[in-house]
């Protein structure tokens, strides 16, 4: 097992040393940090990717808002009420969108297989159409391509309190069951939490947008709190090279982490006199 | 104060009770206001996007503005014919003044972009979308959207998001004992806030214990995000109290009085004929 | 079928490796587009795309009148509303003014006159010491939406100046301009519904606070403790909480960690009393009435601010943190091709 | 006891359009009556130390001010905006004005009319209003490498080169201060990330209050000089320029800020008695349920 990780740092380190030998005429300066943060991030990630899909069995720890899922459809296909999943109201170039429409696959596989009535009000137009395809491929894959049908996901405005005026309408009117919110959200997204406690739905949400978690916390059932959103689609897909992603993630944070405590350990000994040498100015971050 | 002007208070006037009235429950009113804030924002977006992105930035850089007389090559000639048949398009043959196209090109950009071309296709593609058979070709575009969005948004979130904040964990031992305490506090909550969200560790032990901790440090920072935004809510709401009481001058005709007498009445009204028609459950 | 599945996929990949890796290269052109061009792109699609949500909202806005479905006529409305929306931006410009050439220097206090009938001035001194600093060629500072009015008011100050000029906006610019069609359907219809949707946020802030501040659990608690604090501390009325309430409240708050640790009830309500009664005691012996001798930690915009500083920013850190790393794995998992949502 | 028990339990159960009428009234009489509620303001350490980065610009020097915010979040921004540019003026510093949003230039325009004739200022040479230019980070980055790529004409459409305040500025760094009024996205960390950390600009901000949260950590290692955090940070800058502009004799009218902070600090008040009813009938209907096992 560990050529494997001799192999990925080998080249991790060699595409470094070129870095560092053509620094300044292949390479601009000032961000050289990041370049090695990007590279050694891509290793570590792509070395558990590789790992999980050669079989390594990885341990994740439950996320309760993604059991819910299953369990909210399940409630809102006995009380033959319908599903809203409303994917935020950014465009695709967010990351936060593309994991929102990568749950919206997974929940749409559900709903085809309970044949629930599923209602996708988006904020932008590409969203509905990329919206549109993760639908019919999930449907196609629960093998019910006849419940699918284009309208279900449809464009309301790119105005952020007119889509909300107009998601609010579709809730209070036709009473949904099941509400998820997963994307990036901005001021409005405590009114449609509120609007859907009002009605009695069961409210699951997700976002990578800090400043609405703590109205998701206190107004919906189960919150995704910022990395647990990003982390959802891969946990659902239960593919081993999307678990070793997130394997490869945690590794990641742990290293952020040692970063951080010895930036602090070493800067305090500086301070203290004991150390003459400051790590920032040697990490490049002064 | 022309007659447009205090049309106008009239009807912001009574846009605004109509949202309020949605505090009530849904009504005429709300679903008057909703229908009408959707069709005017979709049609304020589209024209914005036209007017400060599509003409400006897109036409602007592919047909730049040049003098009437500069002797342009065959090719550019053929190209700025072009930019004739598109105006010949958009004013309807003529018949229409000439607006997004006008004469010998746009101002603003000095010489022609031809990569710029690239964008105008993949613009192309997305509209194609209407014509089943070639629908796929979307593909290409919002491809070319995510791969944009993941190269941008790595190297952004990695060099602000990350590295910034390492280079926050230092500690400054010079102040008082008060503000190192700080500092501390400030690091051992950021680590143990990111302990919370481990997901391939078992949340037991020593680590259950830490991820404890971050989770206080979590809910402290919810409790605090949330109640430092009920005061920006409020004075949201307190600057829509203030059109409504500045409204209800006497040159707009006491608009405010008026109408939310008017609406009180015929919501109360309304409210007695509607108990039947909201139990039957729509298609 | 190669073009519909795998040419998206080699978009996706190349562009991406392009742009994140273009940062570093060394060349002005590819600097030049991943620092610029490449959201101007992504811009220029997107309104394109804009076109198409239109449509789709106007096919089901006609739909569900066509069908008769329920509450079809409020989507005339909708109809109604985007038509004029585009009718302003795109046919009726609405946007004329009028410019003045070598206005005769005694008549600049009538003209202001004559402004003030049509247009609120605020500060007609003002606008006098304007007009005198320009009286060759003055623009009058009102857009008139219909160039009948337009006409109509140039008749009435025609003695003012040498020659008066009627003009319109530019196309484009006619969007931004305050006073044309265009922005009076801004101030007057699209801002007062956006505003106060927005507005609604603060009854909803209210209900959501009462139902979820509760004292379910110890998290809970917090949320609510901090919650509440930085509500009151933010606020003027923060500054008249008196410190002896702040030191019983803190001397409850202590009770309540060490609750679990005392089974015998009474020696818990016995430790609190003793507090309280010892911290009112100190206050009063102590003067802390005074403000400049009350320490700082009773002072609750002191608290709240502390409370704002530092325990949330390390949560608001290790959010941002969590956040930061979950947008790059899935940045690189699309990178990787394993995560398509096309 | 009994009888307070169910009165606080039914009281705990209220529908939510109590709630309602309860906040709109506690906003509404305190903005009809205001001489009954007064309340002193007190300068926040953040406001105080946005005010002293002003206050410490020399004559003639240039900041630029980013309007990033549009009519519905004008109520928390817009005070702070205009107490800037009378602070601004009253030091006759150069102010440079650019939109990330497209209703920055509305918000622009009339801060601008209400704030500029005052001081006799002119426009083109004490104050250029660039106006709105969509992209977001893209617009920073082209006015940190060179203004003319983003701008070739000002909102009013006239060309730069023929501003006289525009001629001996190439890019930001020819500017001594940035101050981003901002709402949202694109906003001040837009203009933290891609122009003041790397050019080493300063910078301060006023922002609405849900944004501050994550604005905060910049401000924490000085990234960003000092924060003016919704309505109260509007109203604690307001103050504060009024009184030094008063000693310099020059009179401003007292700012809307100030005026609605009886009006806002009544509603926090009422929320925080709704908080405290709803627990304590919280745990008398836990009590009670535990006793009746229902």
């Amino acid at each position: 097992m560990n050529n494997k990780l001799l192999v990925i740092s080998g080249i991790a380190s060699f595409i470094i040393f070129i870095y560092w030998a053509t620094f300044g005429s292949w390479f601009i300066t000032g961000n050289a940090p990041t370049f090695v943060g990007v590279i050694i991030v891509s290793a570590t990630i792509f070395y558990y990717i590789d790992g999980a899909k050669s079989g390594k069995e990885i341990y994740l720890r439950p996320i309760p808002g993604l059991k819910a899922i299953e369990e909210a459809v399940g409630r809102a296909t006995e009380m033959g009420k319908s599903v809203l999943f409303v994917p935020g109201i950014s465009d695709m170039d967010q990351v936060d969108t593309v994991a929102g429409i990568n749950i919206l696959s997974h929940v749409a596989e559900i709903t085809a297989k309970y044949e629930t009535d599923l209602n996708v009000p988006t904020c932008r137009a590409i969203v509905m159409e990329s919206a549109r395809e993760a639908c019919r491929e999930s449907y196609l894959r629960a093998g019910r391509p006849d419940l699918y049908y284009d309208d279900m996901v449809h464009y309301i405005s790119d105005d952020q309190f007119a889509y909300a005026a107009g998601v609010n309408g579709i809730m209070i009117r036709e009473k949904p069951a099941a509400c998820f919110y997963q994307g990036k959200f901005y001021a409005e997204s405590l009114l449609l939490a509120e609007t859907g406690n009002s009605i009695g739905a069961i409210q699951i949400a997700g976002t990578g947008s800090a400043s609405q978690i703590p109205f998701f916390v206190t107004a919906c059932d189960y919150t995704l709190i910022g990395e647990e959103f990003f982390a959802a689609s891969a946990y659902l897909s239960n593919k081993p090279e999307l678990i070793g992603s997130i394997k490869g993630q945690d590794i990641v944070k742990f290293m952020v982490m040692i970063l951080m405590v010895s930036v602090f350990a070493l800067d305090s000994l500086r301070q203290l006199g004991i150390l003459n040498f400051d790590i920032l100015v040697l990490l490049g971050l002064n | 104060m022309d007659y447009m002007d205090i049309f106008g208070v009239w009807l912001s006037v009574f846009l605004t009770l109509s949202i309020f009235s949605y505090l009530y429950k849904d009504n005429p009113f709300y679903k008057a206001a909703e229908h009408l804030y959707i069709g005017i924002s979709a049609g304020y977006v589209a024209v914005i996007s036209f007017w400060q992105q599509i003409q400006p930035n897109l036409f602007g850089r592919l047909w730049p503005r040049i003098d009437a007389n500069a002797d342009m090559g065959m090719f550019k000639s053929a190209w700025y014919f072009v930019y004739e048949i598109l105006n010949w398009v958009s004013t309807l043959g003529g018949w229409l003044d000439r607006s997004i196209f006008p004469a010998n090109g746009i101002k603003g950009f000095d010489g022609i972009s031809w990569i710029y071309i690239i964008p105008f296709m993949l613009g192309i593609f997305m509209l194609l979308r209407l014509v089943p058979r070639l629908g796929w070709l979307a593909r290409w575009a919002i491809a070319y959207i995510v791969g944009m969005a993941a190269g941008l948004r790595f190297y952004g979130f990695l060099n602000s998001d990350v590295l910034m904040q390492v280079k926050a964990a230092t500690v400054d031992f010079s102040g008082d004992w008060w503000s190192i305490f700080n500092g501390l506090i400030l690091l051992i909550g950021t680590l143990s806030g990111l302990v919370y969200f481990f997901f391939s560790k078992e949340q037991t032990g020593i680590v259950g214990k830490i991820s404890k901790i971050g989770i206080y440090f979590l809910m402290i920072k919810f409790g605090a995000s949330f109640g430092f935004a009920v005061m920006g809510r409020i004075s949201l709401l307190i600057g829509r109290f203030d059109d409504l009481i500045v409204s209800n001058s006497p040159q707009n005709y006491y608009a405010t009085l008026w109408i939310l007498s008017a609406m009180i009445v015929l919501l109360g009204i309304w409210a007695f004929f509607d108990k039947p028609e909201t139990e039957e459950l729509t298609v | 079928m190669f073009l519909k599945r795998q040419m998206p996929a080699i978009i996706a990949i190349g562009v991406g490796l392009f742009i994140l890796f273009g940062h570093f290269i060394n060349n002005p052109n590819v600097q030049g587009f991943v620092n610029n061009d490449a959201t101007q792109w992504f811009d220029i699609i997107a309104s394109f795309a804009i076109f198409l949500g239109a449509l789709n909202m106007l096919k089901l806005q006609v739909l569900k009148v066509v069908k008769k479905q329920r509450n079809w006529q409020y989507s005339i409305l909708a109809i109604f509303g985007f038509a004029f929306a585009i009718f302003a931006g795109f046919f009726f410009r609405g946007a004329n003014y009028i410019t003045l050439t070598d206005i005769h220097p005694q008549n600049v206090n009538k003209l202001v006159e004559y402004i003030s009938t049509v247009q609120e001035v605020d500060d007609p001194v003002l606008m006098v010491k304007g007009i005198q600093g320009s009286l060759a060629s003055y623009e009058i500072p009102k857009i008139f939406i219909s160039r009948s009015s337009a006409e109509a008011f140039s008749v009435t100050i025609s003695g003012i100046a040498k020659d008066v000029t009627l003009g319109v906006k530019p196309w484009g610019a006619h969007v931004q301009i305050k006073g044309s069609l265009f922005s009076w359907m801004f101030f007057k219809i699209f801002t007062p519904l956006s505003s106060t949707m927005f507005a609604l946020l603060a009854f909803f802030v209210a209900s959501a606070s009462y139902r979820a501040f509760r004292i379910r659990n110890f998290e809970a608690t917090l949320l609510l403790v901090a919650g509440i604090i930085l509500m009151i501390g933010r606020v003027p009325v923060g500054e008249l909480v008196p410190w002896w309430l702040v030191s019983t409240l803190m001397v409850f708050g202590i009770g309540a960690l060490i609750a679990p640790l005392i089974p015998d009830k009474k020696l818990l309500f016995g430790i609190i009393i003793g507090g309280i009664v010892l911290t009112s005691g100190l206050g009063i012996l102590l003067d802390w009435n005074l403000a400049v001798n009350m320490p700082a930690i009773l002072s609750l915009p002191n608290i709240s601010e502390w409370i704002f500083d530092y325990p949330t920013a390390a949560g608001s850190r290790a959010i941002m943190i969590g956040i930061a790393l979950g947008i790059i794995a899935t940045s690189f998992r699309i990178i990787l091709g394993i995560e398509r949502p096309f | 006891m009994d009888l307070l028990k169910k009165i606080f339990i039914a009281l705990g159960s209220m529908d939510r359009r109590f709630i309602f009428l309860l906040v709109g009234l506690s906003v509404l009489l305190p903005k009809l009556y205001p001489d009954l509620f007064t309340l002193p303001i007190k300068a926040s350490s953040h406001s105080q130390r946005v005010f002293d980065e002003i206050d410490a610009l020399k004559e003639d020097s240039k900041v630029l001010v980013s309007f990033e915010y549009g009519p519905s979040t004008k109520p928390e921004i817009h005070p702070s905006a205009i107490a800037l540019l009378n602070h601004l003026f009253s030091k006759n510093i150069k102010v440079y004005a650019v939109a990330l949003w497209p209703d920055g230039n509305f918000m622009a325009t009339e801060a601008f009319s209400q704030v500029a004739d005052g001081y006799g200022k002119k426009y083109g040479v004490d104050y250029v209003n660039l106006g709105y230019k969509p992209g977001g980070e893209a617009v920073v980055k082209g006015l940190a490498s060179d203004i003319r790529t983003m701008y070739t004409v000002d909102l009013l459409g006239n060309d730069i080169d023929s501003i006289e305040m525009m001629k001996d500025v190439k890019n930001l760094l020819d500017l001594d201060f940035i101050f981003s009024l901002s709402a949202g996205y694109p906003g001040s960390k837009e203009w933290v990330q891609f122009a003041c950390d790397p050019l080493g600009i300063p910078m301060s901000t006023g922002c609405t209050s849900i944004q501050v949260t994550d604005i905060i950590p910049y401000v924490e290692n000085d990234q960003i000089k000092g924060i003016l955090s919704g309505m109260p940070g509007a109203a604690e800058y307001e103050q504060l320029v009024q009184d030094a502009l008063n000693e310099r004799g020059i009179v401003v009218s007292p700012g809307k800020a100030s005026i609605n902070m009886a009006a806002q600090s009544m509603a926090h008040v009422v929320i925080v008695l709704l908080i405290i009813l709803g627990n304590i009938t919280y745990y008398l209907t836990r009590k009670s349920g535990k006793k009746g096992g229902m």
